[in-house]
């Protein structure tokens, strides 16, 4: 049975609870109902991990999706938190008008690459400029999984696979297109890492707006190939993180300091944690985002496997903050919605 | 029948006046700021107490092409479109024709530079010089040309003899009592208007005289009222594209809020987000009404066509959010800038699958604003879109109306669910129908309780909102979203009904399709009389059924080529679905009292 | 009322052979390659000459949700769904579930590794022991799990008494004629029907005897027929975004093109483009329909409400193209693997403003084949996007079939003027109601005469297509487009119709109800007499209108809640709207005769 | 009266005519009914200019567009062309479409930065994709013109208008847009600068893929304050051309070296013919897609007004070379669109 609604776990069971002394399993979703194997799957059970291990009250987190195997996902963690399955490619208007309701409220969005890189490229591209608070997660598989594997946005050129046949047209590089629509926290990853994952996952729920995490998730069923760039095989041969990455919750106030190969910085969050990271291969600096241009333009043509937090910039403030929301819209009275009966007579007599 | 023409009917040797019962037309071009000189007119009648209402007839760009006001003047107190018998000719582009079609009797005020006009001896021409009157006005080179237009304002003063001091008031309130513009426009009306004296001597009949017929009345749009209903009712989340004629509804909301909406410590209750487009603006409102807020959107006719999958969506989620959609002429871009009533089969069914939603039908400033507020209430009540359906004349226009009521009743929420309630009950199952009215509980995010999450989604559900592909389940979940319509006959606007007991023909219409109905059914006293049932809501009720139960024959009226109410009231009334008839008519323009007439009693002759 | 309850009125003591009349389901879980194991069975059935049909009902996922194959097998030809007397228990999770709807009397045939199922001795169970029989047979590793269906094949071969070289035959066609994977299946196939000849004893009635009903007929699915009919319509352009059950229409196409539709040197006189959305799709085609391209795009609900505005565009412009609605449950995402015919109502009026398309309605795969050709004639003669709704249940299922007849008639593509004919007529004006039937004159792009071009808008035109917002004008054309609509009245395929002299009811239906209709009209040819009109299009023509008249009750059985024909018809007919009655129904399952029947004697008891 | 079909001018008269006989007139299209000195109707002048000094063939021809003020210019162009001003941000599909039906036509579009950058996102990016050969002008006033002057999404973060208020936004940068989603040919120009524009449309014309000109063009009525970027003051006093521009018709082979500052060159187009680069201050080379991301980067940051060609790129085929189109598929006769009753018979064979 899906999504059943699961009760706090009962105390007088020995089993490992958080802080707020919920267990992993009060972290759980539905049972998934997606291919084994697939990486999908891997991804919900770090957000289940991820939610257990930052102690998040599951009555103030949102889960939000699209339409597709990928945003089927919500279903399978995070059973007591509200979930919203949206349309195909409109997740970001969706928690756009969730988020300026309750801006309180931490949203979790899954999507996927047919998701948001070919139906939901334009909503995916405004959330971005506004900058709404919140996590926006693409499991990418480069193909529609759940119509049984054409080819998406962000497939690669020239990509043979055996239903779809081969891809003529050049991938989006969401990443990219995330960096220049003002996006200020940018990642890519691999299902197959879950470490980076979590670290990533974390950090992204600290950020001040939105942040997206291009997950590249291997669908077993159509695009699983090893020659293929999101087969599971090519992801653990050739997967090269930037940096490793690590996550410090609340830490008191680091500063960043230009990096050089191999050395060691921690970058503040905007809720006062921190991500540590130590530079694997090149220096590379996650703060300059025409860096970050550089870095994912030659990646994507020397056809490597980058992943790690790709940019980051917390200058800009969220959506919420931009409308100067304060008490969450949803939770207001009566009164603060009603103006009084004289405030419309006084109104009014400009109209006489 | 215009005043003209009775004129002669009465068979007047000389022309004894006509007081406060004509109608004025100014042609100009678009964007030469002529609208405040038409609403100082307006505005000047108004506040001699005398019934008026103005329309403004424009193109569909920013400047230059031909635009029309037409203000209607009728000490009876009817405001529908009238062919006018006085004309302003400042367009040089459109003199010509409108000249022509000018009733005989009708009077001609025309810029001295208008060349070779039409000769009509059947006319009163009125020559303005109107260069000489604007020579060295010291004003802002910018605003030179709007100058033009204060030289007709003087002109019509003198023609219908309204006192300068009025058009001064009038003047001031349109400038926002800015002295120094007020002063430099009102010194042009005053030399048109003494130029005038001087130098023309009076031909027509037309005049005006106080009254006190609007005494305590307020002017506005139709969008402008909405918006304040909006206000009203606790709009929290807006989100909207850009579309004429709904963007002056979302520019007043915008306009509002900041003043009335405030917390206590000067922070909005509101957010109004202006989205990429009509699917984002409909996610949003979503997002919004799912999370709480009282989320509204505002749009057109295409906009309408690209909420199509996210109000199937809504209806079948069951997620509250108010619709309102100012009418102008469809399909597709058709006439921006023209009136209409034709998307009204289109949104009651609107998505696709079985789907049907409430729709609010204002014909006044007043029905305007008590639906702004209302819709959010039924929305919440129903937990379903609500749509608004007005229309450009409604919405653009300026309106008399009384002084808005305050809301007679305390917000209705709707069925949410609190903690400490789920608590209670020891959980809930967000789609079951617990008191049999179809409508079930919903709890918010952010509901502090193990117990008070539920999944959300578009596809095939059951009572818990599981994931459900099972027959009974799709069965029983539709079968009672079925039933929360049936609940909402009742919850919606009753009709406004006047019973006429000497008729045997009924009319059914709704929206601004009123006034001319009003008007034609007056004239019709004697020879049709008829009663009259105005909708102000789908889905219908009892009422409804009775209505035309009482009636031989009954006209639906409405301002679409195809009669989609019509059609609407055949389905829902199979019964009766013969006696139905459509009168249904769609060039853009407002219906006329007059063409009501032909029509009502050509069909009667037929059907006789 | 199903076979069995058939031989226990007849009162048998024991149970005499039940030949060539029953229906199967096998139970397994979605994604572990059923399919052809099931498709298997149906050709063998086929190929013995016996009337068949296999509905596949499946999840929305990929792998491991349950998933249902029915087979009907009946000497009568009978092919609606039917309870099943036999059930392949091969899916665990509903294994429990599955036994218990069983009539008594049924047989189960199930998976030795199913533990505790119902006891129940009114059914007879045979025990496969699948494990055993697929030991060591020599398959790639991935193909291994699949083996496990041939076991299934062999034992129903085996309780059906299906020759195996029959079922050889079949399985190789499945195949593809590849000996290697053939072999090796039907070593499993022949090693269950020796181990349940030697260990099982037959108790059950079913037998299969061969026959030749099915001489030349041919089997496939209605999307693969639709496609074949697009490909010898000339479909030139297609533009899709996939969605189920629409997806498999495209893959056809592509599959189908290349082999027909290279020119003399080889290149394509084609081109399929996968859109990024539907809103996409809808905008190629419109801008290919108006290059002079056939132009297609198929969909189903939330596609269709994504193209609303692009419909309204292609209505008011007068644009050729086809739509293929491959509908599912709705509204919203609902059930995407279920069948329906609830898009109806809002496919005829799609769009704002006031707008009506025709729609083509086919119940078969000839009736796929032909509306595949003859939509691109329809839509070319009458310039206007035509709708041609299909339904899950007829597009990705099985079907018999004739062969189908080539195009009856050459291709019409409409009013075109060449360069020769402009140059003729000294110029052409886009929209000019020439010959009075509404159906104006078009020119292609590329056209090499300077009179050739026109500009085409969303936006108020008159005839010469200049923009215009004048009233007569709008009026004009928007009445010229009306009386289009009345022109596709006898343009579009007349219904199919059987009077019945001895009827005072009449059935009105579309689509794949008529195969549940069919049947029950038989089983009450006595008890209550009726006719059919099967609509094969919308607008209707005079002979629906007649045979309403000529029925004192008529009944629209229609799959959606609504009962939206009946609405449509309700208005087209309103003086007879009250002897319209609405039987609709939609649980996402097709149709039985026996639902059919029910209702029918319960409606006609209540209008007794 | 609008769209007038305008007939070849009379020979008996003296006017000058060009290569295939047409004089200027019969470039014309309807007399515009935009605001005067809006930049869009500069743009339609030189859309008629070029048109005769090509010596285009009218009807060979097609003109495309959205809606707004920008997509109402296409009537004001070429009166002897098919037009389409399709709907609000679908012009790309509609192209899409007209041009697989009949790949011999050239297609120029015409839109808005509303119409490609709101609304149409999405249809753009995806039309750079598949690189459809035509001219996609974008008319870019920084406001919705025809709706009264809100913001679009390349509005200026923190611009401030009279009508809209202050923009909160960062803008959607088109050239940066169309690149990274793999536009082979785009310009930045400036609706003040008809040389330029005349130039780059040339060129653009005789591109082999989709040609992107982002031209800024301002609106007279909502967005000309000469404060503002894209206002005409702004524009004159700022524009800094990358190049001097000179578009050659089919002139002989000519290659591309790599140039100094500046350096002259040409660049061969798909067609045969040239533009030739005089650079101006800085060494600039439209070849490099990093080069130009970078310098559309800078000139955000810094404000400056560059136009010219920022990037090249000829490599891709366009959408009709990879479909294979060969005979127009508009001129297909029956036979050759309808296969014989007997490719039905023997097709059915493998159904029986
Ligand atoms: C409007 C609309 N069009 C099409 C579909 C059909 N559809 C469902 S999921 C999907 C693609 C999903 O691809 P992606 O986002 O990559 O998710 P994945 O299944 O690969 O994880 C499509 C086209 C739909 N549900 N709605
Ligand atoms: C679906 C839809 N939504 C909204 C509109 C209203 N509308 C017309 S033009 C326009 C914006 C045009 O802006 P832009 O593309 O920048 O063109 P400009 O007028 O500035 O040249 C809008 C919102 C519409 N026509 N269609
Ligand atoms: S089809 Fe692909 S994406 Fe979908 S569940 Fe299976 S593996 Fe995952
Ligand atoms: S409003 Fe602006 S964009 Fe529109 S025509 Fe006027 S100046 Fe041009
Ligand atoms: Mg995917
Ligand atoms: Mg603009």
């Amino acid at each position: 049975m899906e999504n059943p609604t699961p009760t706090p776990t009962d105390r007088t069971q020995i089993i490992k609870t958080n802080a707020i002394g919920l267990s992993k399993k009060d972290y759980d979703g539905a049972p998934s109902t997606l291919c084994k194997g697939c990486g999908h799957n891997s991804i919900a059970s770090q957000v289940v991990q991820v939610g257990f291990e930052l102690n998040l009250r599951p009555h103030e987190i949102i889960k939000l999706s699209g339409i597709g195997c990928s945003s089927k996902s919500p279903a399978y963690f995070l059973g007591m938190s509200h979930g919203f399955n949206a349309l195909h490619g409109r997740m970001p208007s969706v928690s756009t008008g969730a988020l300026m309701a309750n801006h309180s409220l931490r949203a979790i969005g899954v999507s996927g690459d047919g998701d948001t890189g070919s139906i939901g490229m334009g909503q995916f591209k405004h959330l971005m400029r506004r900058n709404v608070r919140m996590v926006y997660l693409v499991e990418n598989n480069g193909v529609y999984g759940l119509t049984k594997g054409q080819f998406s946005a962000t497939a690669e050129e020239g990509l043979e696979l055996k239903y779809a046949g081969q891809n003529e047209f050049p991938q989006v590089d969401l990443c990219m297109e995330a960096i220049i629509a003002g996006c200020g926290f940018v990642a890519r990853s691999f299902a197959g890492d879950a470490k980076q994952v979590r670290e990533l996952l974390k950090a992204a729920l600290s950020h001040r707006g939105t942040a997206v995490l291009d997950i590249i998730s291997p669908c077993v069923a159509f695009n699983n190939e090893d020659d293929s760039p999101k087969s599971y095989g090519y992801g653990t041969k050739n997967e090269k993180p930037l940096h490793e990455l690590g996550f410090i919750p609340y830490a008191e106030e680091i500063s960043i300091e230009p990096m050089e190969p191999g050395e060691f910085r921690t970058v503040r969050l905007h809720d006062g944690s921190h991500i540590s990271l130590r530079n694997l291969d090149t220096a590379y600096d996650p703060t300059h985002k025409l860096a970050a241009l550089e870095r994912l333009q030659r990646a994507q043509d020397t056809g490597e496997f980058i992943t790690g937090l790709i940019y980051y910039n917390p200058d800009r403030p969220s959506l919420a903050e931009l409308e100067e929301l304060d008490t969450p819209l949803s939770r207001l009275s009566t009164e603060q919605l009603r103006p009084s009966q004289t405030a419309l007579q006084q109104f009014l007599q400009s109209y006489r | 029948m215009n005043v003209l023409e009775r004129q002669q009917e009465a068979g007047h040797a000389t022309r004894s006046p006509v007081i406060n019962d004509f109608s004025l037309v100014v042609a100009t071009a678009n964007g030469t700021g002529s609208q405040t000189a038409n609403l100082t007119l307006l505005r000047s009648f108004f506040k001699l107490g005398i019934p008026v209402h103005g329309k403004n007839i424009f193109p569909s760009n920013i400047q230059g092409l031909p635009t029309w006001y037409h203000i209607r003047v009728s000490h009876e107190g009817y405001i529908a479109r009238r062919p006018s018998e006085i004309l302003v000719a400042f367009n040089p582009a459109t003199a010509h024709e409108d000249v022509q079609e000018l009733p005989s009797g009708g009077v001609c005020i025309y810029n001295a530079d208008l060349k070779n006009l039409p000769q009509r001896d059947d006319l009163v021409f009125y020559r303005v010089p109107v260069g000489e009157l604007i020579a060295g006005i010291d004003v802002p080179v910018k605003r030179k040309p709007y100058l033009a237009n204060m030289a007709y304002v003087g002109a019509v003063a003198w023609m219908l003899e309204v006192p300068l001091e009025v058009v001064e008031e009038a003047l001031s309130a349109q400038f926002g009592y800015r002295q120094k513009l007020v002063e430099s426009n009102m010194q042009v009306v005053r030399r048109a208007y003494t130029w005038a004296t001087e130098n023309l001597n009076k031909q027509d009949p037309f005049r005006i005289e106080p009254m006190n017929k609007t005494e305590g009345l307020i002017v506005m749009t139709g969008n402008e009222a909405g918006a304040l209903g909006a206000v009203f009712g606790g709009a929290s989340v807006a989100a909207w594209y850009p579309i004429t004629p709904s963007t002056s509804f979302m520019d007043a909301l915008r306009e509002f809020l900041p003043k009335l909406r405030k917390d206590e410590n000067g922070k909005p209750t509101y957010t109004v987000i202006q989205a990429e487009d009509e699917l984002a603006a409909a996610g949003m409102i979503m997002g919004a009404g799912w999370a709480g807020a009282r989320a509204i959107t505002s749009t057109s006719g295409p906009g309408i066509s690209l909420m199509a999958e996210f109000v199937s969506y809504g209806y079948f989620t069951e997620i509250p959010a108010v619709i309102w959609d100012i009418q102008r002429v469809g399909p597709s871009t058709g006439l921006p800038t023209r009136t209409s009533q034709g998307d009204i089969s289109f949104t009651y069914t609107l998505g696709h699958g079985d789907t049907k939603h409430p729709i609010l039908l204002p014909s006044s400033i007043e029905e305007c604003f008590e639906f702004g507020w209302k819709s959010f209430d039924l929305a919440e009540q129903l937990q379903t879109p609500v749509f608004v359906l007005s229309d450009l004349d409604l919405g653009m226009n300026n309106w008399m109306g009384k002084p808005f009521e305050y809301p007679n009743q305390p917000m209705q929420r709707g069925k949410v669910l609190s903690a400490g309630q789920v608590q209670a009950l020891g959980g809930f199952a967000r789609y079951k129908d617990v008191d049999g009215d179809g409508i079930p509980y919903r709890t918010l995010p952010g509901t502090d309780h193990p117990l008070a999450a539920y999944f959300t989604r578009g596809s095939g559900h059951n009572e818990q909102a599981q994931y459900s592909e099972r027959a009974e389940d799709w069965l029983n979940n539709m079968a009672r979203i079925a039933r929360k319509f049936e609940t909402a006959r009742n919850l919606v606007p009753a009709p406004a009904t006047e019973l006429n007991p000497s008729a045997r023909v009924g009319i059914i219409a709704y929206g601004t399709t009123r006034y001319a109905i009003e008007e034609a059914r007056d004239h019709l006293a004697q020879r049709l009389p008829t009663s009259f049932l105005r909708l102000r809501a789908l889905p219908i009720n009892q009422e409804v059924r009775d209505f035309v139960a009482a009636h031989e024959r009954v006209y639906i009226i409405e301002l679409n080529r195809d009669g989609q109410m019509h059609s609407i009231l055949q389905t829902e009334l199979p019964e009766f679905a013969s006696k139905l008839r459509s009168i249904a008519y769609l060039d853009g323009m407002p219906l006329t009292a007059h063409w009501v007439e032909d029509r009502l009693l050509k069909e009667e002759g037929d059907s006789r």
